[in-house]
């Protein structure tokens, strides 16, 4: 039996048919894809480019578990994940989340699931390189919920 | 009283402070002992009380108690994608 | 300033990185994909393969009416959407709608919007193709509905 | 009484009866009405009875009048995507 998931961080530069082909499957007639892009602008400040920072081995686990997590809500779907981590320029893809499914309602939905969740759980971060010549790096979602519940 | 030995890695926000720092607390300290620890290191970077500590395969929770030495990581909060 | 809707009907084989290359955009940050793909089976037949029949002209203005109702409820969005027409092997490609934005909800709802318009409103047809031999022009959505409208 | 002279294009599940069908009906006909002789020209197929009748750019309603030859289509119900 081949894979279902495939969760990575990853340097390399992200490939949009790689993640598709990896999903593919003949009992699926459903395919969503969500790419991440590097944007030229953050609350009004021009940006030129972003450093991702991870910690590999937590940042894989989390998204090992996210997308187990969708595969139990939405059954039979297939997953390809790949984050990226290091320097991007503007339009560079930061991540590329693809779910397929017999039909198109789970890839849709299991696909928002998995970015929504990596945003508030996944251990990444970016720091935004701004045209004055200043770098910051993003406020976020703390971890700390983790303690309460 | 026994110490243990801590070896603690920087991420995003952190890294500004290095790669990371090492220091001893008293063996049974808490997590939430260990972050006030940190606090006073980074002299009092508020960044800390948002942050987690974690080893490499988890999130440690404030309650808990380390009795060994460890590589932990303190985690800012996160904002991937 | 160029074009911000691309909708078509094609014969040609559907090109997913030619889809994202027309959304992609500096200022966009997120791009969702939807996919539709041959099954081999359905409603429990097994299928060999389906042809897409349509009304080129009329398909053609229901697919750019539905990228610019698309566009005026999330608005910036850019549209790439092309819909098959003729015959396609298990696993081909029959639609494809890519939606960029600024931020990812509005991708993700456009993206959404348009499939399910386009099931409910294109004047497309697809017969299977079984396995026994038989074809089957599948039943639909009647556009009687505009009568009532 | 005048006559209008009728090209009506099938699509899907009326391809069956080939490509298309001609026929003449009274000037001033509606399509409900065009309908109905198509109906009657397809024994009674009842397909027809859910599909629409459409031109090169747009469906035409039931009560639509036709006062002149024209090309139509009979739109079944779609299925794309």
């Amino acid at each position: 039996m081949s894979a279902t998931i495939h969760a990575s961080l990853t340097s390399d530069k992200i490939n949009i048919q790689n993640a598709y082909d990896f999903v593919a499957d003949d009992a699926h007639g459903a395919i969503d894809v969500f790419v991440g892009t590097v944007r030229n602008l953050h609350e009004g400040q021009n940006v030129l480019g972003i450093t991702y920072d991870a910690h590999e081995g937590l940042a894989k686990n989390v998204f090992t578990q996210i997308c187990l997590e969708a595969q139990s809500r939405w059954q039979g779907a297939k997953i390809y994940l790949s984050h990226y981590n290091g320097e991007l320029d503007i339009g560079g893809i930061s991540i590329i989340i693809a779910v397929s499914s017999a039909h198109r309602a789970n890839s849709f939905e299991a696909c928002r699931y998995i970015i929504e969740e990596i945003k508030k759980r996944a251990p990444v971060w970016k720091q935004e390189h701004y045209e004055n010549g200043c770098s910051e790096w993003l406020p976020g979602h703390s971890l700390n919920e983790a303690n309460s519940e | 009283m026994n110490e243990i030995t801590l070896n603690i890695k920087f991420f995003g926000g952190f890294r500004k402070f290095g790669e990371g720092v090492s220091f001893a607390v008293p063996m049974g300290s808490t997590i939430a002992a260990i972050k006030g620890v940190l606090l006073e290191k980074l002299n009092g970077e508020a960044l800390v009380l948002d942050s987690v500590l974690a080893n490499d395969s988890e999130i440690l929770r404030d309650d808990d108690i380390l009795n060994s030495d460890a590589s932990l990581s303190i985690l800012p909060p996160v904002c991937g994608g």
